[in-house]
């Protein structure tokens, strides 16, 4: 279970199920809703939808305890607590934490440090690096890496692999895959076009594969010694690191993903004062990143920062305008042709799942002429992912995706790299480790097959 | 012109689906102040306490809340003075609330709850007890509010209607009036 | 049934005379009481004048009236073909205004009650069609121009049966032309 | 009126211009309405959509100002289509050609961006009216109170002439008049240039007549007209022609007269005013003597109905405290001032004037008894002579050779338009229920609470929208001369552009705002059209205070409910 429905709390309001992309909430209207989890891709918009909390007046005063417990919630919380609700994983974590025999590390995706101050109080989109990096520190972790670090990775991996798919003629168009609950989308609706999706696993794996084993060898460490904890906006990577196949370092990948909401709670429970922490760096060497990097938290980005190093894998000319406006926005589905020399490279933007049926149908009724898809689940791509701080109010909602956004793209900007290949972390991975690109090793750990149902 | 009657919310069965956004909505702008409750879940440190009431019948469901009442029953059992008119709204001052319930039994719409009262992001003890105190919790239509009902704005199917009831009637007596235009019926 | 006065647009002046006759006989003798203050001067119809129309507005007294229904308190009842209200029950909670299409009821000061912080009670106002008031609706007899007239079952039912006559005979016509004179 | 008020609801056709029954004699709208209920073809001018607009057959929704040039056109139409009533033209009237030369120029397509009605809008309302027999005319403060009023009447007056509408029943034209009894007070004199029943002071055997009668000499020169006064007091160089006393009885001037801000001044500056009336009023607080009179219900006396119809009023109740009929303090006052006045009663005075004036020589207390009052002119005691119900029988008119005279004028525009300090025009009206000044209305508790102080201004909600008002908004509207404060109410009966106030708030009182340009013949002030701003109040709590404080403090210095409301 990732994702579920409490009956007990549930009203049957159905609001949800207006947000599902894949039509997974089933029930009568005014009846506690369940979720067919063959049909769910535990993105979590449900969960970031549902207002009917626990309620003094309506469940009692012992009911709102009873389900903390029930939900694996630290003590600590006081926040209300609603229907839907995603898995908690911090006893888990909180348990690593504990074991001296654990050398944990822990990795942040890219949208978790333009959203999670909001929970603190700060305001709607508030970019927190430094302190997010300090109050992983306090807790405790032993090596507080990025995500960035392996969102960089995965363009040269992704981007090799389009430029050869282009060049030399392989199955276009190609899909990211970054995106977990797109993933398992596809996986359950459209099992056919898996050769559409890159084989490159998302930022959260290639980092978990990296850190098991690369990483443990720089700290003198086996694979074995090491606990992997990602922090992430999403809900469905928690299902993602628990897939079967992600053990490529030889042991799981990453051990355990927590929300971006779980280690808020996980900082208060600690007694962490997040306002007065202090601005602090991610470790070395995983911990460099550059905007392409970053971008990956908003939609479009992951196709913008592919670009930035991709124009530069096929001209060998540094790209013209390292702002990629024409795949930025918000829309449900967006189209460019970039010129990159000769080629004219066609590419698409999805954002919000449900606006990937009707490309994929295009796709296959052979209408569609492009040759690079970014599809992202939630609605402007993870910084509206559903493990993010949820809103107490949907007349906010549009504000802080905005805020988010803008505080991505501000990052981006102010970062003295920004693109990924000019990143001396991944230089430096290619030089010590991998060799080059989708080379062998690369392949073996950073690339899969879905589609394994 | 100064108003004479007080406005009110009111809520239609027939679009509400029972989402409890107005809840949350009211909750949140009553606390954003006192108790320190930001725009996200994360911020909130105390029960969420609504003034209106999401209710489920047999036929449906639809929020409940205080209708302002002119004569307010409630206003008129509290013999403490916690309830008065401001603006022509009727207003529960939770300092002065003791709990006793004359309000809660008063009120023919149930529109009035005892609840935990919390200050300064913290429920709020009771002198002589560690029980928590309570308000009598009901709608004071936002009165603080920039913007007016929260309930209102926060609906995502408009079933939450802020009512003028001045204003409203005289619309009603115009369409009245101008039915009998479009009928002739009065020949 | 329940009766009730309508207005005719057509001869309507919007001098609002009705609704001084209104207040007039709902108050009787207190009207020249020295303190204005003293006496109610809540009229229980109300002009409309938009640019095409101007005639008084007042309560239906709809046969499943929608006001007593919204009534929490039960203080709205039927009796002698009229809706009525109990206003010593009334609380004021404009239910039953709220309730009404016609904008036929509104809240209003009774002058000289008092409410536990000292103000004025108010409570749902609407037509009571001259309830225990000598010669009728008082509207109807001020009009200047004989613009508001008591609908009673007889005035109705009688003309529904008018008009169902006709359309017959209209129907019958049509089939037998030659018995038309 | 040439006819009679009950005649009214026989006419074939009504051409109600500038006249708003309802809101200003709800008795004649009745006959309207009745009229209407016959069958009566309704021709509506008016700027605003009054009742009789509502259930007209044409409303002509004019342009305030433009009165004569729709009626030239409307002249126009019916000369050109050959609608006219030739014979009675030629055997009753003078005159017509030098007329048609005027109308001439005045085609509906030149009257149209004038009035801004269709040309053809006015084509169809001048062959309705040209068209049904017998027709009639009304008019009101909508045509009398523009500083080109006695042009239109007499516009008016051509139009029937034209189309033979004078001699017989519900026909000819009526000016509907603004107050109660101002017929009856030009009826017995009360004009700077007459005597009772209309005889001119200039005319030497009529003074010569008077004299005889009072045994006084009388002057031989028209007096001032009321409108005049305020110059008279202030700017007047002759000393001898200065006004030092002003005697006001039944009177307001200083509520209901243009350009407020002056007549406070001149009352202010005058050596000695009397005032007296049935209440305290705006005037009384400049006022040296307050002499308090009989209510209506307090006293008797004849009152002159707008149709010429003298009207017995009688006594109901005896006055309480020290206080007398009108007649009795002038009686008095006269005979202090070394004319001595002996009258027992009305009907003394009644008789002595009756017998002065050959029109109302018939109109006897016994008749006006016995036939529920009569109409003038009664000529003869006899009891046969019952009045005259509608006048010019046979197509006779009151001049030398019986006959009418034709009176063509051109159309000029109002005296102050609207500009782009002042961009909007507004224009004084009635409301039902308040009448006039509010020295009656006003003090009947009934009335104010249907409708009170500080008033209202009409105005268009495509204006208030633009403006930001709502209804019910306080508002401050200002002119050249002078603001008030009033509250805002939208209406589609008023178009773009107008506003419209009712002049009797004390605090709402448009005529701090109205101009003192006066008919050049009748001296009425221009009251329907002075240019004119609105202004949005931000702090709407100030200006209920402040409206409340203005109130308040008139009441007190009126002396009014000092018992309570002062002390509180």
């Amino acid at each position: 279970m990732i994702v579920a429905i409490d009956q007990n709390i549930c009203t049957g309001c159905r609001e949800c199920a207006e947000v599902c992309p894949a039509f997974a909430i089933e029930g009568d209207q005014g009846k506690p809703q369940t979720i067919n989890t063959d049909r769910c891709v535990m993105c979590g918009q449900c969960v970031q939808k549902c207002k009917s909390y626990v309620s003094i007046l309506t469940h009692g005063k012992e009911a709102y305890e009873k389900v903390k417990k029930e939900r694996n919630i630290p003590d600590s919380v006081t926040e209300p607590l609603f229907a839907a609700y995603p898995v908690c994983n911090l006893d888990k974590v909180k348990a690593a934490l504990a074991d001296p025999n654990k050398f944990t590390v822990v990795q942040c995706a890219p949208a978790v440090r333009v959203a999670i101050g909001e929970d603190f109080g700060d305001e709607l989109g508030k970019l927190t690096p430094g302190k997010l990096a300090a109050a992983l520190r306090r807790i405790g972790f032993d090596r507080i890496y990025d995500t960035n670090f392996p969102a960089d990775v995965t363009i040269m991996e992704e981007g090799t692999e389009l430029v050869k798919r282009v060049t030399e003629g392989g199955v276009l168009p190609m899909f990211t895959s970054c995106c977990p609950a797109w993933v398992k989308y596809m996986e359950n609706n459209y099992p056919e076009i898996k050769d559409h999706l890159s084989s490159a696993k998302s930022p959260q794996q290639i980092g978990g594969a990296i850190f098991k084993t690369f990483g443990a060898e720089i700290d003198g460490k086996t694979g074995a010694d090491i606990y992997s904890v990602s922090v992430m906006p999403c809900t469905c990577k928690v299902f993602e690191c628990g897939r079967p196949e992600m053990k490529d370092s030889g042991y799981r990948d990453v051990d355990v993903a927590i929300t971006t909401r779980d280690l808020a709670w996980l900082i208060k429970d600690l007694g962490i004062d997040w306002a007065s922490l202090p601005e602090e760096e991610f470790d070395q060497p995983f911990g460099i990143y550059t905007g392409a990097g970053t971008i990956f938290g908003v939609t479009g980005g992951v196709m913008e920062a592919a670009l930035r190093t991709g124009y530069e894998l096929v001209t060998g000319q540094p790209i013209p305008n390292v702002d990629v406006t024409p795949v930025r926005g918000t829309e449900g589905f967006r189209k460019a042709i970039i010129k990159i020399g000769d080629l004219e490279l066609k590419v698409g933007v999805v954002t919000g799942l449900k606006n990937v049926v009707p490309v994929i149908e295009a796709m296959k009724a052979g209408t569609l002429d492009l040759h690079f898809i970014e599809v992202m689940t939630c609605p402007e791509g993870c910084v509206s992912g559903g493990g993010q701080p949820k809103l107490l109010m949907d007349a906010d909602r549009a504000e802080a995706y905005a805020a988010r956004r803008e505080a991505t793209f501000v990052h981006d900007r102010e970062l003295p790299l920004r693109k990924s290949h000019e990143s001396p972390a991944v230089k430096k991975l290619y030089d010590e480790f991998l060799e080059e690109p989708n080379s062998h090793l690369a392949h073996h750990l950073l690339h899969t097959s879905y589609c394994i149902k | 012109m100064k108003k004479e009657l007080g406005s009110f919310v009111i809520g239609d069965s027939t679009k509400c689906t029972g989402c409890k956004a107005c809840e949350m909505a009211c909750f949140t702008v009553h606390n954003q102040g006192s108790n320190h409750v930001g725009k996200t879940v994360g911020t909130v440190t105390v029960p969420v306490v609504p003034r209106l009431f999401l209710t489920k019948f047999e036929y449906g469901c639809m929020p409940i809340q205080c209708k302002h009442c002119e004569n307010a029953p409630c206003l008129n059992a509290c013999t403490k003075g916690a309830i008065s008119r401001i603006d022509n709204q009727v207003i529960v001052d939770p300092e002065k609330c003791i709990g006793c319930k004359d309000c809660m039994q008063a009120c023919p719409f149930g529109a009035v709850t005892l609840l935990p009262y919390a200050k300064d992001g913290k429920v709020v003890a009771q002198i002589g007890s560690n029980e928590t105190r309570v308000f009598a919790s009901k709608c004071d239509l936002c009165k603080d509010v920039p913007g007016g009902p929260a309930c209102v704005r926060a609906c995502p199917h408009e079933a939450l209607r802020l009512v003028d009831p001045e204003a409203e009637r005289e619309e009603k007596n115009i369409k009245a009036a101008e039915a009998l235009l479009l009928t002739k019926n009065w020949r | 049934m329940n009766y009730f006065v309508k207005g005719n647009p057509d001869l309507c002046i919007g001098c609002r005379t009705c609704m001084i006759g209104c207040v007039v006989v709902h108050e009787g003798k207190h009207i020249f009481e020295v303190d204005p203050d003293s006496y109610n001067f809540n009229p229980r119809l109300h002009m409309v004048k938009t640019a095409k129309i101007s005639v008084p507005v007042q309560c239906k007294h709809c046969e499943n009236p929608a006001c007593m229904a919204a009534c929490p308190v039960q203080a709205i009842y039927q009796e002698d073909h009229r809706v009525l209200i109990n206003t010593d029950k009334c609380i004021g909670c404009k239910a039953c205004a709220t309730a009404c299409p016609f904008g036929a009821i509104d809240i209003v000061s009774l002058a000289g009650t008092r409410q536990a912080d000292g103000s004025e009670r108010k409570v749902a106002n609407k037509c009571d069609l001259c309830n225990n008031i000598a010669g009728g609706p008082a509207c109807v007899r001020v009009c200047p121009t004989q613009a508001l007239s008591l609908v009673t079952e007889e005035d109705l039912g009688g003309a529904m049966e008018k008009k169902r006559m006709e359309a017959a005979r209209n129907a019958y016509m049509e089939i037998h032309p030659q018995n038309g004179g | 009126m040439s006819m009679g008020i009950p005649e009214v609801e026989d006419a074939g056709c009504l051409l109600c211009f500038g006249y708003n029954g309802a809101d200003s004699h709800p008795i004649v709208a009745r006959r309207i309405v009745r009229g209407r209920q016959k069958g009566m073809k309704i021709i509506c001018v008016d700027p605003r959509v009054t009742e009789t607009a509502r259930i007209s057959d044409i409303h002509l929704q004019l342009k305030g100002g433009s009165n004569l040039a729709l009626v030239n056109a409307m002249a126009h139409v019916i000369w050109e289509e050959g609608l006219t009533d030739d014979r009675f033209i030629q055997e009753h009237t003078k005159g017509y050609d030098e007329f048609l030369k005027v109308i001439e120029k005045y085609t509906p397509e030149y009257a149209e961006p004038i009035t801004h009605i269709p040309a053809d809008m006015i084509r169809q309302a001048a062959r309705m009216y040209a068209t049904t027999k017998p027709a009639m005319i009304l008019y009101g403060m909508g045509v009398c109170q523009f500083s080109q009023a006695v042009d239109v009447v007499k516009g008016l007056a051509n139009l029937a002439l034209m189309t033979g509408n004078f001699g017989g029943p519900s026909m000819g034209i009526g000016p509907v008049r603004g107050q109660n009894n101002v017929q009856g007070a030009c009826d017995m004199g009360a004009l700077p240039n007459s005597y009772p029943g209309y005889q001119n002071v200039t005319v030497p055997e009529i003074r010569e007549k008077f004299e005889k009668a009072w045994g006084v000499p009388l002057s031989d020169k028209v007096g001032c007209p009321i409108t005049h006064v305020p110059h008279r007091i202030l700017h007047e160089k002759d000393e001898k022609k200065r006004i030092h006393a002003y005697y006001i009885f039944g009177e307001d001037p200083a509520q209901s007269d243009p350009d407020l801000a002056e007549v406070r001044e001149a009352l202010d500056k005058c050596d000695f005013v009397v005032m007296q009336d049935i209440y305290m009023n705006k005037t009384g607080l400049y006022a040296d003597v307050i002499l308090p009179a009989t209510a209506w219900g307090e006293n008797e006396g004849v009152y002159t109905c707008a149709d010429r119809g003298f009207q017995r009023f009688r006594k109901l109740i005896e006055p309480e405290g020290d206080l007398k009929p009108d007649w009795q303090i002038i009686a008095e006052i006269s005979t202090a001032m070394g004319y001595p006045m002996n009258y027992k009663n009305t009907e003394e005075i009644w008789n002595e004037m009756i017998d002065l004036c050959p029109s109302f020589a018939g109109a006897t207390y016994e008749k006006l008894e016995k036939y529920n009052g009569v109409q003038w002119p009664c000529r003869d005691k006899s009891m046969e002579d019952k009045g005259t119900p509608y006048l010019h029988k046979g197509g006779n008119f009151a001049t030398a050779d019986k006959k009418a005279l034709f009176y063509g004028t051109d159309w000029h525009p109002p005296l102050e338009m609207e500009n782009d300090e002042y961009p909007m025009s507004l224009s004084t009206v009635r409301e039902v229920g308040h009448y006039s000044v509010r020295t009656m209305t006003g003090n009947c508790r009934m009335l104010r609470s249907l409708e009170d102080e500080p008033g209202w201004v009409q105005m268009n909600p495509d204006d208030c929208k633009r403006l930001n008002l709502e209804k019910g908004e306080l508002v401050k509207i200002l002119s050249k001369r002078g603001y008030c404060i009033t509250r805002c109410l939208p209406t589609e009966r008023v178009k773009p552009g107008a506003t419209y106030m009712t002049y009797q708030w004390w605090i709402g009182a448009c005529n701090e705002l109205t101009l003192a340009n006066l008919d050049p013949i009748s001296n009425t002030p221009e009251y329907k059209y002075c240019a004119c701003r609105v202004e949005k109040i931000e702090d709407q709590e100030w200006a209920e205070r402040h409206v409340k404080e203005l109130y308040d403090d008139i009441r007190v210095q009126m002396g009014i409910d000092t018992g309570k409301g002062a002390a509180s």
